[in-house]
């Protein structure tokens, strides 16, 4: 019973993104992946919301400046239980070009924990689509199914 | 008229909000739905991008300074590296500066197809938004199979561009061009005529030619408010002396005439790549590259935002002594105190919009 | 006791309760799916919103820290309550022919707007500025589309009513039951502006494009909604799929409700359809061809046209026309 | 809006424009600059696209030995610029159409291209030496009827010798020619 | 094609005399748009020329601090203050002495100069006098001001990007930490 509600979950994971520095290229990526025919993740079950307590799979771009870092916290703490957390593009993964900046807090996993890197830069809408259906594999399995 | 409770109270906006597509941090005081003071605190994509530029070498920098920004991504390197060709003298091939507008004025369509799209977004129109993408869409698969990637094309290097045309590749961005063209028609004409669209932008966010010219705004911003401000030219560089264009202006200066000159820009646009494809002379794609002696440059061109500068300093070494640039939506921000006063709440994230603001090009 | 059964029955299962959340969220699959078409999309599947509500039950409910704990989680069920009420007052024409009892139109009419009170009492119990925003935008929209809704009503009781001789019939069994023996008010030009003030009240009610101004994503992040999460969330959700089945039942009721020859369960089907068809001209075609008012320009949306609408046809009514 | 409503119809009858991709594979252009790939048998240890990549993605480093190097790419901290590639004086370096990139965090260090490139021993001088790959000989000595298989073979101190005694050789002939 | 036919004369005349001895001359880029670059004498007459170019109808572009030697233990500022003036462009150089930490604020003149000058300010710790609103822009309160002035050493200048803790990792153990190889070094950059 509870596998079979833990399936039925995974069916709706509602994405919620978090721009934490980026330079725009991922997030417009992400943009567009969440909300265009082309790719429209909603046949997937996926909704994209702008409330952060509505989200399941966060999904994160940006190489976490300075500024930005206890914000991006703050959000992604106000993400209910359970979520998965997604770094999209090589900034948060790495800190990507803009390593070792004065201004650059990251890479992200010294704060957060990841569950799925999708590297790129900017990644293929597709290929965050796969990132994506990682998170809800992962997402599945941590709820129980 | 719903200022039922108490006259003004504080309305954060962002720094991580949906409508923002970066986050940026406005302080509202606002009177029931009508907003009288805005106060801006910017640096949250401060990546300190100046200081890194001067750890990376001449070549490096192509590739950070692409990563600026990915709705403009193609200006800056090629603005930079027009500045290194400019210190040190480099003949750039005649079929790289044809090459070189292509790839900026492919850029140009997609970016101003996603701030109008945005519009739609912002307004709730989601069926417009995702038809205007939809449209983008066909730019996209351009950018991809001509350079290999949907945002950063990666399509300059110093002395030259890095990729070339083929009769093939033409064909198929003539054929792209053709439908983007039928699309842009049809869109503009419902940006023109839905009355949707005209209740909320029309006389939203004014911005007069006194301010324009006083606040030395460029690009859409200030051609919205009927200056005739366009780099393309007033200072042409790389294939624009030869190739013909209108600079686009309309008068009202609010969010629908910047969104209107936006909307014809494009075709004006298309019609340059047409130009170039046409035009485009044979010859080699890039030269080989000179020492890179000590001194300074100045270049400048027209992003898709308006005017962008970029100022070089080197040393004779491989690294430079200072990289400055300066980006349009910089001198577009200040704008924004004129367009906000007195508006409503619904509509602030609509006149943002309107300038097209960049802040990652802006904090860098 | 021999009362209280049947009428629990109604409540809890049909046309009440279970029926209508499964119609409602079936009806909200159908919309997001056809809605989808429209946008050249593939759409989710039918059952979506079930999935999205099992999810939700399953999610932690975070209460913001200034929030006022009692009204923040009472407010949800508020509107749920109310509208699994309304449920019960709706007639499916050969299935079931309504609760006994005069004046259910005026129940309806008192409880409609209690989704939209639930909205309001969360947003300012959530303490977020944003809340406090869709309150002042809930209330403004709400007092704008009472007026046709209060004008389509009258219209509707007076023209059976004066059939029946004179007055208002306030029970909308009486007034199904009229149309069905004396043809449908759809097909009625006195009725036509009052039909037409109804579709637009739908999407006010409902809270789509153009009238979606108290939960603008784009502008005040879903305003009331932002601070809810998990299974408070879900009510919310479980009470918009109940309220769609309700005003949609209603405009049925009021001006299509004849039912076709066959069984209860044919008839059922065929309200669906019936409810389903209101909805993709109503909410879903609509919301997919508009954008946003600003509340201002709902306000006075509101009072310019079906306001006027719903008032012609009262008069007419009125005239004995 | 009623503008509108004709380009809804119009969508509802083209039908969805949804990329299959989940259940199908969404192939990419030709050029779609995706993970980046290293032919060892090219490599000559330049280093030059170490040299010119802003992300800092490429590690090159001998083994302590002497038998060769290793050649480490990671993934995830190349910006796909390209420029590796186009600096590369053999092409042994390219991008692939290749854009699948999602992993899980616990593969996030080893998301790399890796290879290990041999040394050889210099026919001339014993040395452990990078052979030159064909298609660089190819092209410094096209003009030159030399072994170039040999020469390739050699470490640069003994190439020099070798190419310069053979032009000597050469030179005396058509001298004594002439 | 150009709209445009360069600044007034007199402009130039104005900026020339105000500058350094030898403090002026022209470049020009391959489709002839000429740059004009002054070196003033001191910080003083940056307000004089500010009013000058006001008054000519300049726009000003933006404004670029720099260090111009990047000596260990030593930092000693330009600033250059870029303007299009009637299509060219027109940069005015305030040398600062060894030691001078501020120049005038250009706001009466030029109302968008606000950002710039903010922004020289906290990444070079120079003062500006008399500019209406001097909070940081975009620098985050945890870093200091003046960061750009840190002196970068030599030799992290070339591969600043790649960190030694973190190929530790990447290489989880293979192949120790060696140099380069020096094979086809030669022959390539050849």
């Amino acid at each position: 019973m509870k596998k079979l509600i833990a399936t039925l979950s995974a069916r709706s994971p509602w994405l919620y993104r978090i721009n934490a520095g980026s330079c725009n290229g991922c997030d417009v990526e992400l943009l567009t992946t969440a909300c265009i025919p082309r790719y429209d993740v909603e046949r997937l079950g996926c909704k994209y919301c702008g409330s952060p307590r509505h989200a399941d799979i966060v999904l994160i771009t940006g190489p976490l400046t300075a500024r930005v870092k206890d914000k991006v916290l703050r959000v992604w703490d106000e993400i209910p239980e359970p979520k998965v957390t997604v770094a999209v593009g090589i900034c948060p993964v790495s800190g990507g070009v803009f390593r070792g900046g004065y201004s650059i807090e990251g890479p992200l996993d010294k704060y957060l924990p990841i569950d799925i890197n999708v590297p790129g830069c900017p990644p293929r809408p597709q290929a965050i689509i796969e990132g994506v259906i990682k998170a809800r594999d992962v997402w599945r399995a941590r709820i129980g199914g | 008229m719903s200022s039922l409770d108490n006259p003004t109270s504080t309305l954060p906006i962002g720094p991580v909000h949906v409508a923002l597509e970066e986050p940026m941090y406005f302080r509202l005081d606002v009177e029931g739905e009508t907003v009288r003071g805005v106060e801006l605190t910017a640096g949250h994509v401060h990546r300190g991008m100046e200081a890194l530029a001067l750890r990376r070498t001449l070549f490096q920098n192509i590739v950070l300074t692409e990563r600026v920004c990915s709705l403009c991504s193609n200006s800056h390197p090629f603005t930079y590296c027009m500045a290194v060709e400019n210190l040190a003298g480099i003949p750039v091939p005649e079929r790289a500066l044809y090459l070189r507008v292509m790839a900026e004025e492919i850029k140009r369509v997609s970016s101003h197809l996603f701030n109008l799209a945005v519009l739609a977004h912002i307004i709730g129109f989601k069926s417009l938004f995702m038809h205007v993408m939809e449209v983008r869409e066909i730019m996209q698969d351009v950018k991809e199979t001509l350079y290999g990637n949907r945002m950063d094309l990666a399509a300059n290097c110093i002395g030259g561009v890095k990729y070339d045309m083929d009769a093939e590749l033409t064909r198929f961005l003539l054929s792209s061009l053709d439908r983007v063209e039928g699309a842009v028609r049809k869109i503009a004409k419902i940006y023109g005529s839905d009355v949707m669209i005209l209740r909320r932008t029309r006389g939203v966010g004014l911005f007069g030619r006194e301010d324009a010219r006083g606040l030395a705004v460029v690009g859409p911003v200030a051609r919205g408010s009927g200056l005739p401000l366009d780099v393309r030219r007033e200072a042409p560089y790389a294939a624009y002396p030869r190739l013909s264009f209108e600079v686009v202006t309309e008068q009202d200066g609010d969010v629908h005439s910047r969104a209107m000159v936006r909307m014809r820009e494009m075709e004006v646009s298309i019609d340059i790549l047409r130009q170039c494809a046409r035009d485009l002379p044979a010859g080699p794609l890039s030269v080989l590259l000179p020492e890179i002696p000590a001194g300074e440059a100045l270049a400048r061109s027209e992003a898709p935002r308006g005017e962008l500068v970029y100022y070089l300093r080197t040393d004779g070494t491989e690294t430079p002594n200072r990289l400055k640039w300066r980006v349009p939506s910089y001198m577009n921000w200040d704008a924004l105190g004129v367009m906000m006063k007195d508006c409503k709440v619904s509509d602030i994230p609509l006149i943002v919009n309107s300038i097209d603001p960049c802040i990652s090009c802006t904090e860098r | 006791m021999n009362d209280i059964l049947p009428a629990l029955f109604h409540m809890l299962v049909f046309p009440g309760g279970l029926f209508a959340v499964a119609a409602g969220l079936l009806l909200k699959g159908l919309d997001r799916r056809v809605e989808a078409r429209l946008q050249r999309r593939v759409g989710p599947p039918l059952l979506q919103p079930v999935f999205d509500l099992i999810k939700l039950a399953g999610k932690e409910t975070l209460i913001p820290a200034t929030a006022n704990r009692a009204a923040f989680l009472t407010a949800p069920l508020i509107g749920f309550t109310g509208m699994a009420v309304c449920a019960a007052l709706i007639p499916v024409s050969g299935a079931y022919s309504g609760l006994a009892g005069m004046g259910d139109m005026l129940v309806l009419f008192y409880l409609l707007p209690l989704p939209a009170i639930a909205l309001m009492v969360g947003g300012s119990a959530s303490s977020s500025p944003f809340g406090a925003l869709g309150f002042s935008r809930e209330m403004c929209l709400m007092l704008a589309y009472e007026i046709p809704l209060l004008a389509v009503l009258l219209a509707v009781a007076m023209r059976v009513g004066a059939a029946v001789g004179g007055g208002a019939e306030l029970s909308l069994s009486a007034v199904a039951a009229h149309q069905i023996a004396h043809g449908q008010f759809i097909a009625d030009p006195v009725m036509w502006p009052a039909f037409i003030a109804y579709l637009l009240f739908l999407p006010g009610t409902m809270g789509v494009p153009p009238f979606d101004v108290p939960e603008a994503e784009t502008e005040i992040i879903e305003g009331p909604l932002l601070e809810y999460s998990g299974p408070a969330l879900g009510f919310f959700h479980l009470t918009s799929a109940l309220k769609s089945v309700v005003v949609l039942g209603l405009g049925v009721a009021m001006f299509f409700p004849a039912p076709v020859p066959g069984g209860a369960f044919v008839n059922v089907l065929w309200f669906l359809c019936k409810c389903a068809g209101l909805m993709l001209v109503s909410l879903t075609v609509v919301k997919s061809a508009t954008g946003r008012f600003r509340v201002d320009q709902a306000f006075t949306f509101y009072l310019r046209y079906p306001a006027p609408l719903a008032l012609a046809s009262l008069i007419l009514v009125w005239q004995g026309a | 809006m009623f503008g509108f409503l004709k380009i809804l119809a119009a969508n509802v009858a083209k039908g969805p424009s949804t990329d299959p991709f989940p259940f199908v594979e969404s192939p990419a252009p030709k050029r779609f600059r995706g993970k980046v790939r290293l032919n060892p048998a090219l490599c000559v240890g330049c280093a030059i696209c170490r040299h010119v990549c802003a992300g800092g993605a490429i590690h090159i480093a001998g083994r302590p030995d002497g038998s060769g190097y290793d050649f480490t790419l990671w993934h995830n901290t190349c910006a796909l610029c390209g420029l590796c590639g186009h600096y590369c004086p053999t092409g042994a370096i390219s991008m692939s159409s290749d854009w699948h990139s999602a992993h899980p965090q616990t593969e996030k260090y080893d998301w790399c291209e890796r290879h290990f490139v041999p040394f050889l021993a210099c026919e001339g001088c014993g040395e452990h030496i990078r052979p030159l790959p064909s298609a660089l000989t190819g092209r410094i000595y096209a003009d030159n009827d030399v072994d170039e298989a040999h020469l390739a073979r050699l470490c640069p101190q003994c190439r020099q010798l070798e190419t310069a005694l053979h032009l000597g050789r050469n030179g005396h002939e058509d001298h004594k020619r002439a | 094609m150009k709209t445009t036919s360069g600044p007034d004369p007199r402009l130039l005349h104005g900026l020339e005399t105000l500058s350094l001895k030898g403090g002026f001359h022209w470049t020009e880029d391959r489709t002839g748009n000429r740059f004009y670059w002054f070196r003033l004498d001191a910080s003083e007459g940056l307000t004089r020329a500010a009013e000058l170019l006001a008054a000519f109808e300049a726009r000003m572009c933006t404004v670029t601090a720099y260090d111009p030697a990047r000596e260990h233990g030593r930092t000693r500022h330009e600033i250059a203050y870029h303007f299009a003036c009637a299509g060219t462009m027109v940069t005015v150089t305030v040398p600062l002495f060894e030691g001078t930490r501020s120049v005038p604020s250009i706001t009466p003149h030029f109302r968008n100069a606000d950002w710039n000058e903010r922004e020289f300010m906290e990444l070079y710790g120079i003062n500006v006098v008399g500019h209406p609103n001097p909070r940081r822009l975009f620098l985050d309160e945890t870093l200091d001001r003046g960061i750009m002035n840190r002196v970068i050493p030599v030799s992290v200048l070339m591969s600043g990007a790649s960190s030694t803790d973190l190929w530790e990792r990447i290489l989880g153990g293979r192949g120790a930490e060696a140099e380069t190889p020096g094979a086809g070094e030669t022959e390539e950059r050849a």
